[in-house]
């Protein structure tokens, strides 16, 4: 099959989306002539004119909120949010409008928008420049959030994006634009709602999604190399429709769960998925399901700082062995 | 008040009626939220119907218009029946969100009423979509936008003047200056003083000030605003001096202000005003008048009847229309 | 002892933070001249005039954010966020500046601000009025969270707040303002992160915040009154800190617990709350940790759509029956 | 360039002395940058040096200074160690905030530099407060607050104008103008276009247009800003006409602009024209001139050793200073 980066597996999805469908068009700050702060919309410009790729200025709310009104109107706009961080500055636009405007209207009006942004840290950015808020989005009904974590779901998730009706969080990792695997070139999907089997195991089950399933599945080479353990690994693929269900029949199986991801760990969703394993598989579980997240500070910028307080697979199989003795 | 060129009889009795029912449908909300049959947050329009009168009637089907929280009038004025308003306002299955929305979020679609929004400022961006849309697709609309003095000071207002002008889109501006956002006097709050509409400015954006109590200078202008976003060169800034008869919300004592400036204000009552210069011009008679009087009554009595009589909504359509 | 509504409560130390540090000022939309949206700093213009009772424009951002460059300065700031719904568009202010500033300038700098807001719902608002977003605050480190349920712990637990350096959210729920509590005269503290037990009991853990108390209480009276059975009622008080050692100590004992919160049950801050109780009393559990919350809709207008959605004691009642069999 | 009158033999030297330090510390640290010393994000100031200078020599010690992420030239002109800011970069244990902070989030409460901000238009509401507490506690204090031609497009720069405005804060609002906010270009994102100043008007602040690449305009203009303050009317609003001469980070490649465009602007050499006048006008001979780069390269050369040589934090700071 061939290989693509995550960069390419996006950019070959929007190029999709722009080309099939004239309601398709993208915005953001600089998307156009600057090529994306990312570099994934490279070319676009020049290549869709901007009429259909354009450059706003820097004001994420009125980004936002003008793709909603576009979209209730009837188009299909994808905002590219330069990175998650930012997203605190529309946070009115998505929460209110966007994840709103279908239910207070009874079903009147849609909003058809995809909202790409850059999420995570790991680049030694800083406190500011180096969060993850995907989690909160998904506490959000009416909105839907995807976090693909290879370039094959990232191409496949957002393409059933590109079809959906609803407003979606669509949140890249920006770690993973590098990163290569294969994709295709037959016509394929991946919906929402259905979580991934990165590696079948027996003895733990480890729950990922964006950036923490490399994480989680070095960690499931250590448990196999060092402890002749298997870990099963679980990527999530989205947190809203979150695939429980996977979940919980992993875990019937393995009888140990711990849920891995970068937001920091207070409060964040990962708690909802160890919350409800431990609700659905109760009688199943032979310890606590435990968690590995980001540990309780402002993400700091020195390299060693941010490198522990971000998690690593050193942290899943701590977390392992500290909670089942594995 | 002047009499604007070519009004009509049919014009001027629209425009009387209009803002009768609105002003009429609002008395009884005010009296049936006391009695506890609606609830919530409830802002009255009472003071302020020539502006949505005098703007929405000038606009063809496929305009949109889009407003914020105070939305019974600019609803009504685009045509929506008042039955399913009032049932909306009551919580009902037959409210035209099927009671989910509340006043602060009426919409119908079949109209391009785009809604009332209720966080301060929150519709601006969105109006700028639509036109945003319009413009896309090279359609003839107009997005018409209603906010409050209060909303210029929020970011938002500032994002949406600005990227509209960048773009040159098709959206009137219409701000409704009632100088309070709630309790606060608009000098006190907005660094321009009480003349707002010199902001438009720093966006390029061409503005006009208004009498907004006179259904006939703000049909007037815009209209003129109509022509020219009709041309493509982008938004127009109005602004339509008012006041609200009433306090912010139900909820308000209205302890800020002082009585003897309600009133001076009583004393340009835009309704008051319409029917004296419709009399003088003989648009109606005071026949013709009682028999709107009676009309509207009837409608809003018949909508509240129909509020009164429709079922509450059914409990499993609470998870409805979350998603499409 | 006295008696006074959690409203006179607030107001009371809202008076003896201006009256005894001339340090506090109090700025807000509408805390002036209309003597507050919710009728809580009813007569502080006339007492302590415009330049310590600010009313400011209806600009969340740079309402927040100029407090917290007050704060800086070494000013002590109360703000009110009319609503926490309003809040979203604070949120940059309040997550990247006011919980980072301390952080990222290796205690240069400190936040001395309490921000004052409303939260919940019940008042038939409508869906983007009535939100709570308090646990999404407290999933922020550097942010402190009170949610205060009584007018003895409104008035205790922002005195601590008047005299803590960090940046503080501090919750009022809409529904309680009226609600009246015995407020002794003498001088006492509420301390962040000290949770206090509302009914003693020994067969489920009903842990609670801010407008869910009334109802965990009403759910154990239900509970004791129709089964027999005694549910021990934990009111958390604060969200960050949080107390978690009252929770695992009352579990410990009762082997079962619900969380009942007012946000959405989904990605809702109880997960965190049910999370760490499964991981720290796991073999003391006789069953999973339940969770209540609201349902998985924006808020509805309608009075029967809103009650449903809203947690109730029947909700809590019913969990603890599905759950555990009582 | 003319030269302002009472220039001194010492302020010159200081001025020059200044600007080449900003210059050799930013080349160095791009140099670093590109041997993966230095992390993250690295906006460089090269090119608007005349700004922070031209300004922030002008203030008391009292004053406040508050900017953006291209913060290095500001916190050298307020007189920040080299060693301590150079090893921030580094992330070591050091730096300015123990590594924790990096290159966007510099602080030195006892310069009263209140920070570097990395989110655009952050900063704004913060100078607003600053100089709140300013006025509120009586003091002298003026707040130098610097923000790009991108941030004015955010609803934060309205807020705070506004409110800057309306409770007559003393603020000098300083708009580093270099055309570009990453690739885009200001009359593409801006209504008002290239020339923003005219925006304060809006908010009844006083306004000057001022060539950025001139350190002795720039000196010029907020002395004015700042008499006029200093009398209590509330802000002043400067904008600063620059260019960047390099990418908007290390990132960037510079594919939006002409490199003509560049060339042209490389002429305005903030350093090379001061040089020239500094020469002419004899406050400075070829000798000095020398020294003085000799000076700045050994003091460059001494933060990167420093830097080099400092320890990284400490693992078990990390939960330090999460709260007071
Ligand atoms: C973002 C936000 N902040 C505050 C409020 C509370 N609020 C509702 S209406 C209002 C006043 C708005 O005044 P204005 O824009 O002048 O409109 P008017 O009510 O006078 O028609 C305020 C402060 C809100 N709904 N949203
Ligand atoms: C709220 C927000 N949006 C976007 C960004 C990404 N970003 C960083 S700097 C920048 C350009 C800012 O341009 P300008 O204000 O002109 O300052 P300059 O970089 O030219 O000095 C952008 C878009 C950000 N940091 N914060
Ligand atoms: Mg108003
Ligand atoms: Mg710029």
């Amino acid at each position: 099959m061939p290989e693509m980066t995550m960069r390419e597996a996006i950019a070959r999805s929007l190029r999709e989306g722009l080309d099939g469908d004239s309601r398709v068009f993208l915005m953001g700050e600089d998307v156009g002539a600057y090529d994306g702060a990312y570099a994934v919309t490279r070319g676009f410009l020049a290549d869709y004119g901007p009429e259909r790729i354009r450059d706003t200025p820097i004001a994420e709310s009125v980004l936002v909120g003008s793709a909603v009104g576009a979209a209730m109107a009837g188009l299909k706009p994808i905002v590219e949010i330069m990175t998650i961080n930012f997203s605190l500055l529309a946070m009115d636009q998505i929460v209110n409008n966007a994840a709103k405007l279908r239910y207070m209207s009874n079903g009147q009006f849609s909003v058809p928008i995809v909202i790409r942004t850059v999420t995570g840290g790991g680049g030694q950015l800083g406190a500011t420049h180096s969060q993850s808020f995907e989690g909160w989005f998904a506490s959000v009904p009416g909105l839907k959030v995807a976090v693909p974590s290879t370039p094959y779901d990232a191409l496949g998730l957002l393409r059933s994006a590109l079809k959906d009706d609803n407003p979606i969080i669509y949140a890249e990792h920006a770690m993973l634009y590098g990163m290569r695997g294969e994709v295709p070139d037959e016509w394929y999907e991946v919906p929402f709602g259905q979580a991934a089997i990165r590696r079948p195991g027996s003895d733990v089950t480890i729950v990922a999604y964006s950036g923490t399933v490399r994480i989680a599945l070095e960690a499931a080479e250590t448990m196999a190399s060092s402890k002749g353990r298997e870990a099963e690994v679980i990527d999530m693929r989205t947190l809203r429709p979150l695939d429980l269900d996977t979940v919980i029949e992993s875990v019937k199986k393995t009888n140990r769960a711990v849920v891995v991801e970068e937001a920091w760990s207070v409060g964040g969703f990962g708690a909802e998925i160890a919350s409800a394993i431990q609700a659905q598989a109760f009688d199943h579980l032979d310890g606590p399901v435990a968690r590995v997240g980001s540990l309780d500070v402002p993400v700091p910028y020195a390299q060693n700082l941010e490198a522990a307080v971000l998690p690593s697979s050193q942290r899943v199989v701590q977390a392992i062995e500290d909670t089942f003795g594995l | 008040m002047k009499v604007a060129p070519k009004l009509e009889k049919t014009q001027a009795v629209d425009y009387y009626s209009q803002m009768l029912l609105i002003r009429r449908f609002e008395e009884a909300s005010a009296r049936l939220y006391m009695q506890g049959k609606i609830k919530g947050f409830l802002h009255l329009y009472i003071g302020e119907e020539a502006i949505a009168v005098g703007s929405i009637s000038t606009l063809s089907e496929q305009d949109y218009v889009i407003t914020h929280y105070r939305d019974h009038g600019h609803a009504l004025a685009r045509g929506m029946d008042p039955k399913v308003i009032m049932a909306e306002l009551f919580g009902k299955a037959t409210g035209s969100s099927g009671g989910k929305g509340g006043s602060m979020h009426l919409f119908d679609a079949s109209r391009n009423f785009m809604g009332g929004y209720a966080i301060v400022g929150g519709q601006l961006p969105i109006a700028v979509g639509l036109a945003l849309a319009a413009k896309y697709r090279r359609e003839d609309r107009t997005v018409l936008c209603f906010f409050g003095d209060g909303a210029v000071n929020e970011g938002e207002f500032h994002e949406s003047m600005n990227l509209a002008s960048v773009w040159q889109l098709p959206v009137i501006f219409m701000l409704e200056n009632n100088l309070y956002g709630m309790g606060s006097y608009v000098e006190r709050t907005h660094a321009g003083g009480k003349d707002i509409y010199h902001v438009a400015d720093a966006y390029k954006i061409p503005a006009a000030q208004v009498d907004g109590m006179d259904v006939l200078a703000v049909r007037e202008a815009t209209e003129e605003a109509l022509k020219r976003v009709r041309t493509g060169s982008g938004p127009v800034f109005i602004e339509a001096m008012t006041y609200r008869f009433r306090g912010h919300s139900m909820a308000d004592p209205v302890a800020y202000r002082e009585s003897s400036e309600l009133d001076q204000w009583r004393k340009e009552d835009p309704i008051e005003k319409f029917k004296v210069v419709a009399l003088r011009e003989e648009f109606v008679t005071d026949d013709e008048l009682q028999g709107i009087e009676a009309g509207v009554q009837a409608t809003v009595e018949a909508a509240i009847r129909f509020a009164e009589e429709s079922p509450e909504p059914e409990l499993d359509t609470l998870h409805d229309n979350v998603y499409a």
